[in-house]
């Protein structure tokens, strides 16, 4: 987002707005994980405890998300950042 | 503060930890549902293997919110949508 | 939750919030029993009615489900006064 | 209250109301699309055999509802998220 | 709905409440549309373009289920109408 | 306004834009994971395929948000749930 048109106490509060925003953000990012993960990985209810291939697939799966989700990211920058130098 | 009045932000926590709470239980049932039940329906009672699935169901699911957790934690980030 | 904290006048102000989430997760619950056994159950659409073996099937899925709910609410309860024990 | 004023808890009221309703059509509209439409989008018109089967399925989801609802309405509970 | 039971002052604040739920569920229609007609649609990833054929497919799907929508709306609507005439 | 004053509209203008670029977001990276994602995760690494298909999916989403955009400025409507 463009920021230039904002003043200083319009981009505090915007900067307070975003914050929080980044938080529900955060959780929102651990409760989608949580789920993938547990649905790829955890197929086994015979046991109680979580064995170490499932872990490892928890921290794979997990590991993964994360990268995806950052590329993502930076593609989807790339083309905001593009529609707004052709938009001027 | 008074004894008697209101921390309004010792009940805003405890809101947050409660809507945290039940979004991990919410998520459970769903996750749970679809490793346990059976989709046929055949009766309204849980059966015997369904009930004991569930149970480690559970157990696994509180598991893997840690693990989870834990590597979040490392990694950190990757949460900034388009750039913003 | 653990309540002892709190004086008088916070708890009736946690009730008071408490009741309203237990309405929409009542309302939740509804809607999820409604989508998941309808799905399950309701398959043919060569009928207007709903069938005696559609409804029955409509009522064990809900009963079950409730159950299951029930039985991860207890599982759950016990998870955390465990952990809220060993951390003292 | 004085002709004209607004009485708040039944506009609240009927938010509320429309809430409801505004949730049921779209759980409807998402179900009955999964259960009637075709995933091949050959055209962009409902079929013959598409509307028929939206028909019923709009008829028989509103009946489910109401079948759910008085189970739900005998069994009360089972709502209660770890033991908050 | 039934607006005869409320008074123009009441109408008028509903009408805004109403304006704005129309704004977001024509927001969430979108969001809808583009997630169901995106996943039937876009199979193919070796290329970087949405081609003609994709492209037919977006709209023909987007299309039907504006349809399907209005259709369950009809219904909908028909089947309250029912129930309010027969509950008086 | 005076200078360094808070323009409330501009803010919830942007509040409102940052909101649905998150959902965009939300929902292509949810969407482009099962289209290109492997489930099997024998490594934390995004293989080279992956890669690929991750930026292909971002940029034909965007398209289809716009080919469906028009669409649905087009035919304006269909969204009066239950007579409302």
């Amino acid at each position: 987002m463009d920021f230039s048109r904002f003043n200083a106490a319009e981009q505090a509060q915007l900067n307070r707005v975003i914050e929080k925003k980044q938080m529900q953000d955060f959780m929102r990012m651990y409760s989608s994980l949580v789920d993938r993960c547990f649905n790829s990985c955890i197929n086994d209810f015979t046991s109680k405890a979580i064995g170490s291939k499932e872990s490892t697939c928890l921290t794979n799966c997990a590991d993964k998300f994360i990268k995806h989700s950052e590329r993502v990211g930076t593609r989807f920058a790339e083309y905001n950042a593009e529609s707004h130098t052709s938009q001027q | 503060m008074s004894p008697g009045g209101v921390d309004h932000e010792k009940i805003e926590g405890a809101v947050i930890e409660l809507d945290m709470m039940t979004d991990v239980f919410n998520r459970m049932v769903a996750t749970c549902a679809s490793k346990c039940l059976s989709q046929r329906y055949a009766e309204g009672d849980l059966t015997k293997g369904e009930s004991v699935c569930i149970d480690r169901c559970v157990g696994k699911f509180i598991e893997a919110n840690k693990v989870i957790g834990e590597k979040l934690r490392e990694s950190g980030g990757g949460l900034n949508p388009g750039g913003i």
